[in-house]
């Protein structure tokens, strides 16, 4: 079937639990991108797969490229302040994804 | 058409030091009329600053020097110019003074003379060849057909003529096959002793012998000379066989559509370049007054030009074909003659014409099915859009010129509402240009209903101008199978890139419910590339039929104008007619790629 | 006014710069002006007014302006208008259509840096090229491909006049004999290619040198003929130069290509001054016009280029047309050129001195170049023979005939020779 | 070290070589992009890399995400057109980069 395209998925959880080192329990709607981006390959993404696979080995290269356009967020949500555990502020910039593209 | 040149190009090379009144090349004019008498004189192409330089014999057409050449005279000319002069011929009514005026519109020929800043070779250095003949000009005399004897060309090359005093030099012409041409011996003039007939030669291969006497020796020098015969429309037209075509149109009636072919022969020729300003020209009358005939044939000629078998002596073979003005309908019908009269009207003689005679018959065309009811089988797992079937009237493949449109009606009006919603399974359809109907799933949730049993239908097929109308019965068999889970969403079959994903999948257009897989088997793009499809007997099959044009997603194999990501072959208007590896469709674009892809996401290379 | 004084002895300008100075001066531009409205009418029109006093009188000052020997130079800026403006009195200056015309181009002069880049192209290309190792296929025009593919402008340009030509237009019932691409788009991308692209890297893609089938297969498809050259109806070769000559930069190059790869009996190359890179110009010029010529088939040894035109069906005027044509498909200057850049212009190349036709047009009249004979032979001594092709063996049975001749040098030819060179 | 950046990268080899299926001996530059880009991480990727060892699993995602910006083409040449090794002509879009980012 046709792989799941690249979206916007999104998860609840404590700011803790996002793995920036804030200790704080306050809770933060994580956003961020995940799916195939395959339908929107080019034949210079057929070709680095082919490439990947023999052509750089045959050519004595040892490059690593991407073999297809990425899932990735095309913008952030700006900022985002919570209360850490000793009740100080931290405002924190581009932690969850807005939009997401290949 | 008056006085002609043979040969409309000249060519010799004048030398410092020659004399004034030293000749240097003779020209030659044909008559035309026995009456006519050339007069040549001189007028200037360009470089006008000669003119003093050069005297033409208004009678002989003998060109010479006004005066001696000087070395002075070679300087203006800076490189090896040749000098342009043109010799207007005229009858002598026409008395025109010898003026510095221009070669433009004057039937006139080209004289080139290359200046050589150096001394005429004396008679030890002038070997027999230079002596013999003129200075080796490429131009071969034409002669036109049915015209006057007279002299051609001077063999003799008239600026040696004092080179070798004491040397005789006489000359004479033979040829393979006998050839109507002898040399004057007072004037060294090659002359045609008798008119010409091209259709019977077309090219006389000369052989020129020059004769070189001293008081030891005789030399005997050849060249070969070319000498053609123009054409001239001397001959009328002639039937080789039938003058009568019997056509019968029935089928295929369209406008533009050509029936039979009668041929008339010329042994003339006629041009095809410049076709306004040739000879033979043909002009074809259709003779009927009869507004239905007038308005509904014509005639179309054609001609090219053929070889005849014995001496491949050219001649033009005239084709004739009756043409459809206007498509014919399917009821019209009569029998008629045609006579077309074909003028050769640049023919002078009386029977320049011939009679050309069409025997046409026009049948009606029956639009009816070849059979009152026929029997279709779909399966009731079959998807949307799967093809059904295919239903023509007789003979339909050959219909060309009128169209029919088909419709499914349910036979039993007054059936229950339940029943009537089964009618809604099948629908039908029809490519713009085709003269056939396809059935196809029109609801597939239909197809699965119990009370939906066997399906009847009348296809009815009308002609759409006379609005004459044909039915039938057809009978379309559910079969039961075992039937599935109803999933209502049908996905394209096409973005399926491996077998198991293919067939475990229901897709557009699948008429065994599942798509179906082709696995290739060649190296590199071919026409058999692996791929998922909804019916592997019309897809794909390169060509993009009026249920596949439904909907993208049915065959976009056939049928897809989005760019294609890959090695592939693009069929003529749209779809992939070869593919490397495997191809699969997205709604916004294809991929043909080797099949063992595995799902290769960023992941560490992305750190 | 230096500038007008009478011809043959200034410095030729180019003519746009030569109209601007006629317009400048009042009797001039006044002449100019009526002699535009001479040939302004087609043909027939044209030759009756040519004829008339005013058109006469328009022809002698304009023969004493700048305007009468002025020149143009290949790829200069308004080239196209600068040709207009020649053909403008040159259209004038000759009655009726000539076989050969003279080119508006300046002589295109050996230029040294050609014979020393074609060494080098040579020894450079085959550094690069798999002829060089042993063993490899050899294929110079996979070489000069891979050269052209390495260049950005190169490469761009060869992928857009490709793409162009390569496109089938989608079939349209309407349209009766459609053609099966866009001939006017290609042909233009074609001269784009040729006329932005160094010959270094465009001329190995035409004369590349090939030793087998599949390279001069190659070699053939450079241009895309089957877009650029062919179309579906064959038109006769005159209707074929009769339309190049009614457009002025197709009449140009056509001119251009006579003047420079015209067989001429006075060199040993049968070029005029041997000057190889000149016919070559001039035959890449042709390209992308109506008049373009192509390798006729994928011989790989024997040359042969042709247009897409027949001479069947010419009536009375065959033999022009067949003259024209093989200025084309029997031309040995073009084939030494060709093969001269292929093998390297000191390389071993075999100089074709196949003798010219007897129906080939005046203006140079070739002669087959032999040893000129004894004198003091006795009796009759036919000399030894020559091969002479001739179109009476064409009409009698539809073959190109060998027939023995016995045609040789003129001694003049010699001596003018000769004297060319001492100037 | 700092590892290689993103940058554009040069490989002459064969059309055939390309891997698109294509059978023909002309050579081809083919430019590609390659190297890292940690430089343009931003706490979403962080967050992102933790997810993905340890965040996701608790929460019983099985979601894939691209942990960090990917060097990419951000425009490419547009046509290349080459005879094959049966002197067709072929016209490819989109194989060989034209520069790059992250």
């Amino acid at each position: 079937r046709r792989p799941k395209p690249c979206s916007l998925r999104e998860l609840e959880l404590t700011v803790s639990e996002l793995g920036l080192g804030y200790e704080s329990d306050e809770t933060v709607l994580l956003r961020y991108c995940s799916g195939k981006c395959t339908a929107h390959r080019r034949n210079y993404d057929i070709t680095m797969e082919h490439m990947m696979k023999t052509g750089f080995r045959k050519k004595g290269r040892k490059d690593k490229v991407s073999n297809g356009p990425c899932c990735r967020p095309t913008a952030f949500e700006k900022d985002f302040s919570f209360l850490d555990n000793k009740s100080r502020y931290h405002t924190i910039q581009n932690v969850s994804a807005k939009n997401c593209g290949c | 058409t008056g006085l002609y040149f043979p040969q409309n190009e000249y060519t010799e090379t004048v030398y410092v030091g020659q004399p004034a009144g030293a000749q240097i090349l003779q020209v030659h004019a044909m008559l035309d009329l026995d009456s006519e008498r050339p007069h040549f004189y001189l007028c200037w192409s360009s470089l006008r600053l000669y003119s003093s330089w050069f005297h033409l014999d208004v009678h002989t057409g003998i060109l010479s020097l006004n005066k001696t050449l000087e070395e002075s005279d070679f300087i203006s000319t800076s490189e090896l110019a040749s000098l342009l002069m043109c010799i207007p011929v005229s009858v002598p009514a026409l008395v025109v003074r010898e003026e510095r005026s221009h070669c433009i519109n004057r039937n006139a020929l080209r004289i080139t003379l290359d200046f050589v800043n150096a001394s005429l070779p004396q008679c030890a250095r002038t070997d027999m060849k230079e002596l013999c003949f003129p200075h080796r000009d490429t131009s071969n005399p034409h002669i036109k057909e049915n015209r006057f004897p007279g002299a051609i060309r001077q063999l003799r090359r008239l600026t040696r003529v004092n080179v070798c005093p004491n040397y005789t030099i006489s000359y004479s012409v033979e040829s393979e096959s006998p050839a109507p041409f002898a040399v004057n011996e007072n004037t060294t003039e090659l002359v045609v002793t008798a008119p010409l007939d091209r259709e019977e030669s077309e090219c006389y291969r000369l052989l020129l012998v020059c004769t070189v006497r001293t008081d030891s020796v005789i030399t005997k020098v050849e060249t070969s000379l070319d000498v053609f015969v123009n054409d001239e429309d001397d001959n009328a037209p002639y039937v080789n066989g039938t003058d009568m075509a019997d056509i019968v149109i029935s089928f295929n009636r369209t406008k533009g559509g050509s029936f039979g072919t009668l041929l008339v022969f010329d042994r003339d020729l006629t041009p095809l370049y410049q076709i306004d300003k040739s000879h033979n020209k043909y002009v074809g009358t259709l003779l009927s007054s009869d507004p239905w005939i007038n308005k509904t044939f014509d005639i179309k000629g054609t001609f090219r030009e053929k070889k005849t078998a014995p001496g491949g002596i050219r001649e033009t073979v005239h084709e004739y074909q009756l043409v459809l003005k206007r498509s014919l309908y399917v009821n019209e019908t009569r029998t008629l003659q045609l006579d077309y009269l074909v003028n050769d009207t640049t023919y002078p003689g009386l029977e320049g014409t011939v009679l050309l005679h069409f025997n046409v018959t026009v049948l009606p065309v029956h639009v009816r099915f070849a059979n009152i009811t026929q029997m279709f089988t779909v399966t009731r797992r079959a998807s949307v859009y799967a093809q059904v079937g295919r239903v023509c009237v007789e003979n339909c493949q050959q219909f060309d010129g009128f169209s029919i449109t088909y419709r499914l009606e349910v036979p039993d009006k007054n059936a229950s509402a339940d029943l009537h919603s089964c009618y809604s399974a099948v629908s039908i359809t029809q490519a713009p240009d085709a003269m056939w109907g396809l059935l196809y799933v029109n609801d597939s949730e239909a197809l699965r209903r119990p009370e939906c049993q066997d399906l009847q239908y009348v296809v009815v097929a009308q002609e759409e101008h006379t609005q004459q109308e044909t039915s039938m019965q057809i009978h379309i068999i559910l079969d039961e199978g075992e039937t599935e889970t109803e999933t209502a969403c049908f996905l394209s079959c096409a973005e399926n890139r491996r077998r198991g994903d293919c067939e475990s999948v229901r897709g557009l257009g699948a008429t065994t419910g599942r798509c179906q897989w082709r696995q290739g088997t060649e190296k590199g793009i071919s026409e058999s590339y692996s791929t998922c499809s909804p019916d592997l007997r019309t897809c794909p099959d390169s060509f993009c039929d009026a249920v596949e044009s439904k909907d993208a997603s049915i065959c976009p194999q056939d049928c897809t104008k989005e760019p294609v990501i890959g090695g592939h072959e693009r069929g003529l208007g749209n779809g992939i007619k070869a593919g490397y590896g495997t191809c699969y469709c997205y709604s916004e674009k294809c991929f043909c790629e080797k099949e063992d892809v595995e799902e290769v996401i960023c992941d560490d290379m992305c750190k | 006014d230096s500038e007008l004084g009478p011809p043959g002895w200034r410095e030729p300008l180019d003519c746009v710069r030569a109209s601007e100075l006629c317009n400048q001066n009042s009797q001039c531009s006044s002449r100019y002006r009526i002699m535009r409205q001479c040939l302004s009418g087609g043909d027939k029109e044209r030759s009756a007014m040519l004829a008339s006093k005013e058109c006469q009188g328009a022809l002698e000052v304009l023969q004493d302006s700048p305007l009468y020997d002025c020149r143009c130079k290949r790829g200069m800026k308004k080239e196209l208008q600068c040709l207009q403006n020649y053909w403008s009195i040159h259209m004038g200056l000759t009655e009726g259509e000539e076989f050969y015309e003279t080119s508006p181009y300046e002589p295109i002069h050996f230029s040294e840096e050609y014979r020393h880049a074609s060494i080098i192209s040579d020894s450079s290309l085959s550094k690069m090229s798999p002829c060089s190792e042993a063993g490899k296929p050899c294929n110079p025009c996979l070489d000069a491909a891979k050269a052209c593919n390495l260049n950005e402008t190169c490469k761009r340009l060869r992928s857009a006049y490709n793409s162009i030509c390569s496109k089938a237009t989608p079939p349209q019932p309407s349209l009766a004999n459609q053609e099966p691409c866009s001939r006017k788009r290609c042909q233009k991308a074609l001269r784009q290619f040729f006329e932005r692209v160094s010959w270094e890297l465009s001329y190995p893609l035409l004369f590349c040198s090939c030793p087998d089938q599949a390279c001069a297969e190659r070699r053939r498809r450079t241009i895309v003929p089957s877009c650029s050259h062919q179309e579906r109806h064959k038109p006769s070769c005159l209707e074929l130069r009769h339309t190049c000559r009614s457009d002025a930069l197709c009449r140009s190059r056509l001119a251009d290509f006579h003047m420079n790869c015209q067989m001429t009996p006075h060199t040993v190359t049968s070029c005029p001054h041997d000057n190889y890179h000149g016919c070559l110009m001039s035959y890449v010029g042709l390209i992308g016009s109506d008049v373009t010529p192509n390798y006729s088939d994928s011989s790989p040894s024997n040359i042969t280029i042709s247009l897409w035109c027949t001479c069947r069906g010419t009536g009375n005027q065959e033999r022009e047309c067949d003259a024209f044509h093989r200025d084309f498909t029997h031309n040995t200057c073009l084939k030494n050129a060709i093969q001269s850049f292929g093998y390297g212009s000191e390389g071993g190349t075999l100089l074709v001195t196949e003798p010219s036709s007897t129906f080939l047009p005046p203006a140079q009249p070739p002669i087959i170049s032999k040893p000129a004979p004894s004198l003091h032979g006795n009796a009759v001594k036919p000399m030894d023979s020559a091969c002479m092709f001739s179109t009476c063996a064409n009409l009698q049975d539809g073959g190109q005939k060998c027939i023995p001749s016995d045609e040789y040098e003129c001694e003049e030819a010699l001596l003018a020779q000769g004297s060319i060179d001492s100037q």
